[in-house]
């Protein structure tokens, strides 16, 4: 395994892509070089500062290359990702990765992505790589309204995949949960990433068809590299393991699913 | 050039800081990110006979000006521990010195761990934790007079090795505590381990800790650190180890003048690994600028007289 | 609309925001910038038996998330209180309430305090302040639970007004002293004071504080409190006033659904004293949105089951 | 007495008048109206972050008048006036102000103000109130060394007076202390804000030659508005009395001052 990076990045550029949610490219070649879909990086404001973000806060890598920026999907959600959310371009941040596991893809049969939220993130960056190799994705996006969605334009400016937009309300895209567009019987491998309750409830169809699944997974973090055990979730076999190394992508038969 | 460099426990410290129990594995993940052999040393995890799997999530959360944990002292337990950590230490850290963090439920389970590593390559003594908030007894030699003596005693005889024993900030006097471990033979004092307290979702209406309550680590604990050491200094001369919201040389600088001879950096290390180095550097560099060696500097604050 | 009355020490209460002892003064100071009497109520700075000269500067600093403070209990002594500050307070707190903080060196000192203010009009009762770290002795009560005892039962017979204890959080279990104040008949509880701490200035190597060690409040404490408010709960069933680190109304509830009735606002007042009002807007809205009076809220946290 | 103003003002204008020291005016116009010379403002950064400054900080009114900004000399000191110095235009702050007691200057006499370092700050305003006023005003101002030393154009163009400087390695104006600066025997009153130690010397001095002497005192401070007794000084009968509503500014005989 490499060796996580440490990097002050500068912002270049954040912009607003939804109702509280924002797309940020930092300057970080060194990591952008490394990450793959599904990984993460902590960002923080350094130890000068104890207002929140004190810690740093784990985000997918949403989109990266050599010689790129890291680009992040970031959704306000408490004190810390309001805080991030207030950066302008020049800011700089602590950056800490690129960590954790990266989604598998096997050259030989096409993704289905289900993302929830900004659960859209580590997609965006899995669907930019699969179309620069000319394969399939089929993305799957639920938001719980259309102020939330990430515009399908950007999405397809990023990424040459055209979403497909759930939203609960149907005031974008069609009605009603991601899940619905899941084909179960056509449905070659899949992949996750949301909400809780969205990776159970994906994690039950995928089981009761037989369908390979991969998930990402969020929990609360300390560290993002592995010392502190902050970051457990519950293995197939009762154990607590850690989401920061051996995750946050799993197999979801590796993970025990309430049932 | 400025002299870090000190004589305590027996061996010689090239550097006064360390990497807290709990906050840096058993050293081998901040290997590439921290020069580990460069500094004073680290403090594994804690590691108790058995294993234990710990607590449910949320494990850790962020608190104002600091964090909370309650991991529940999971650990591979001593067995794995010497099989699959300790070798790792034994070939990395040369320079620096590792101490290992000892929990059990009984003075039998300390003993047995203490007694259990004492023949052991790889590590230069005990950090005896007797002062965990997150699991059931963890502070109950730490706030036990009596407790705490027999275990004191009790590990002195059961190794010949440095015992520091880690005090809990969570009593009316730390000064009683200090004595009763310099007393029943320690070697020295870390003071200090975290404060109990717990989080809210008023959302939910829940704990956010899996563990309803944890211990509360990072800057916020600052001054009661450094406090607790200086309280600590007042009654016992047994070398300090400072621990408590460090996150730069000013304020390491502060537990030193308290009387903390070495100090130790956890939470901080989550925010920027980079910061064990630079609290090193800029210790270095007011040794330099005052032209003073650093064990001149600990216990050197000046308290005024009082009218 | 939301319900946020309560009927506690025998009145009402038409909001659970006080203003925290030592502070707000004797409330006149803020009485332009604080519609003091649309809020719960405040809690006076100490009043001790004879005027207290308090401690030498710094009395003040800024910690990491908090502050700390050695004021020294710096008051005009019980006769000047009468005669200067609790007029004012009579004639501009109607419906808000008010509670005296009282300090004494010894028993005697309290009991002659209260006493004092007994027979005086302007104010529901007292909050005994059996734990100021600032002052020698000024823990001595809230550590020992004999003396603590006594001090609550010899008080309980000078006064049959509302009677609310202070309690420090520098203990191994508040529960122990939570449950002596029932026993000995307080009425009420209050947690939590400051903890201990300490700053160095490096540069001079001297303490910041005047008077060496300072107590620590503030945002830094908040989880602490919160937690220690809990543990007072499930060891007592007195009313509890919940404080330490309170800046928006997410905090208060905090303290609420840990157990806390009523809920003080300390150092937030001074990085804006408008924190008052939106807490007890917040706590109203979420009242009104939750659909739940205010009453109803209390100690409601959801402890889950642990396997 | 008039109650203290809590006003949100936003930043007009920061801009880098000398090392580490920044020029900052506030759209306060309530705060600016009621303002006098020797007062201070509180300024914070509100409670819904707790890095430095978690507490509001002290700062005398640098300027102000009816219908104006409140002008503030800020110098980086510890980690919360760094943090204030980046500050930008349309940041804003909680105020509160104004506070403390004035300068009192009668018309008759001419004033001799002696500044060291941002003990000027006061002095700007005096100095342009009484030049509005048309009467004299002496300015005597020290700093360490030139790069410290706020442009004496600035304040000749803030102020219309031209101040006489002093810097201790002579790299700007007079070499020496300001003290230096004081003619005892001919000066009438006199006014000094400054670091403690040039104000016990100033003391001395005008105790010797009997001169009067009002001086501006910095303690630490909590609410700045009376009620925490954190911010005292030790009176000439050996009482300890609040700065933030006795003072700041002092007649220096009801200090004590030690000998
Ligand atoms: C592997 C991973 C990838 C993520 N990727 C993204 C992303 O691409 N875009 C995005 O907007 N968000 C992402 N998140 C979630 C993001 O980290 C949280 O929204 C953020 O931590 C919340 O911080 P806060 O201060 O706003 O919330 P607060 O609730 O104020 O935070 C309090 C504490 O809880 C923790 N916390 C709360 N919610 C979460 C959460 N969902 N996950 C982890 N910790 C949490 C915080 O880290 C902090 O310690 C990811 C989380 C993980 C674990
Ligand atoms: C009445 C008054 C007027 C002032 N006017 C000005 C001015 O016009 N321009 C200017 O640049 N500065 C002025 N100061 C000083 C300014 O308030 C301090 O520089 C500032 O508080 C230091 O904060 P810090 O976080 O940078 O320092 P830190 O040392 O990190 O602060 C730590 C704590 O100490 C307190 N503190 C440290 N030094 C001082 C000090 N000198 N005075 C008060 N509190 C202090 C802080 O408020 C804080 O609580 C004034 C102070 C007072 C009391
Ligand atoms: C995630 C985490 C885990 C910890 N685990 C241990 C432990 O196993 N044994 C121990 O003695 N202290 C443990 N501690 C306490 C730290 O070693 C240290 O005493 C405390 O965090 C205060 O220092 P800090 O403010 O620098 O983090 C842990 C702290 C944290 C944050
Ligand atoms: C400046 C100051 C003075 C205080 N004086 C008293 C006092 O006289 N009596 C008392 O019981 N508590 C006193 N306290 C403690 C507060 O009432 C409160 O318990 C503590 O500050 C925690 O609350 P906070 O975090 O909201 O400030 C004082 C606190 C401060 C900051
Ligand atoms: S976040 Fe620390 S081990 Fe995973
Ligand atoms: S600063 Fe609070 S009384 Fe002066």
């Amino acid at each position: 395994m490499n060796a996580p990076i440490r990097d002050w990045a500068e912002v270049r550029e954040i912009r607003r892509a939804a109702d509280e949610t924002w797309w940020v490219e930092l300057d970080s070649p060194a990591i952008a070089g490394r990450a793959r879909p599904g990984q993460f990086v902590m960002v923080g404001l350094g130890v000068e500062q104890v207002a929140a973000p004190f810690l740093p806060r784990p985000f997918s890598v949403g989109l990266a290359g050599p010689d790129r920026t890291v680009g992040l999907l970031l959704r306000e959600f408490g004190a810390g990702t309001r805080r991030l959310a207030r950066l302008r371009d020049g800011d700089r941040v602590l950056l800490l990765g690129p960590l954790g596991q990266a989604f598998s893809v096997s050259s030989d049969r096409p993704v289905v992505c289900i993302a929830g939220g900004v659960g859209l993130a580590p997609f965006l960056f899995l669907a930019a790589e699969q179309r620069k190799l000319g394969r399939q994705v089929r993305l799957l996006y639920g938001e719980r309204t259309a102020d939330r969605v990430f515009s399908s334009e950007l999405i397809e400016e990023l990424t040459g995949v055209a979403p497909i937009i759930y939203t609960e309300d149907g005031s974008a895209g069609h009605q009603g949960l991601v899940l619905a567009g899941i084909r179960p019987e056509e449905e070659p491998a899949l992949l996750a990433c949301g909400p809780t309750p969205m990776l159970q409830a994906v994690a039950r169809l995928a089981i009761e068809h037989g369908l390979p699944l991969q998930v990402s997974v969020e929990e609360h973090m300390g560290c993002g590299i592995g010392t502190c055990q902050g970051c457990v979730v519950r293995s197939a076999s009762g154990e607590w393991i850690k989401s920061c190394t051996e995750g946050p992508v799993f197999d979801a038969r590796e993970l025990s699913w309430p049932t | 050039m400025a002299d870090l460099t000190q004589r305590l426990f027996g061996t010689q410290w090239q550097s006064p800081v360390l990497l807290a129990s709990g906050t840096c594995g058993y050293g081998e993940e901040y290997a590439e990110l921290i020069p580990l052999d460069e500094i004073g040393g680290i403090v594994t995890k804690a590691v108790s006979l058995e294993p234990r799997s710990g607590n449910p999530p949320h494990r850790v959360s962020e608190t104002p000006g600091g964090m909370i944990n309650a991991i529940g002292l999971q650990n591979v337990g001593l067995a794995a521990f010497i099989r699959e950590k300790l070798p790792w230490l034994r070939d990395n850290l040369v320079r620096a010195r590792v101490l290992i963090n000892v929990v059990g439920h009984t003075e039998d389970e300390f003993e047995a761990v203490v007694a259990g590593l004492d023949g052991e390559d790889g590590f230069l003594g005990f950090e005896i934790n007797v002062s965990c908030p997150n699991v059931k007894d963890g502070t109950l030699f730490g706030t036990d007079p009596a407790g705490l003596a027999g275990l004191v005693a009790t590990l002195r005889r059961a190794t010949a090795r440095p015992l520091v024993v880690k005090l809990t900030p969570n009593v009316p006097d730390i000064g009683l505590y200090a004595r009763i471990c310099e007393e029943n033979g320690a070697d020295g004092l870390s003071t200090i381990n975290t404060f109990p307290g717990m989080l809210i979702d008023v959302g939910k209406r829940r704990p956010v800790i899996g563990n309803v309550s944890g211990g509360v680590s990072g800057p916020a604990i600052l001054p009661m650190g450094v406090y607790l050491t200086w309280r600590a200094r007042q009654s016992s001369s047994l070398p300090i180890l400072g621990i408590g919201g460090i996150r730069s040389s000013d304020d390491a600088l502060q537990y030193i003048l308290a009387g903390a001879s070495l100090v130790q950096i956890g939470t901080a290390l989550f925010v920027d690994p980079e910061v064990a180095v630079a609290v090193h550097r800029g210790v270095e560099a007011y040794c330099t600028e005052s032209e003073t060696p650093l064990r001149e500097l600990v216990g050197g604050v000046q308290i005024p007289d009082r009218d």
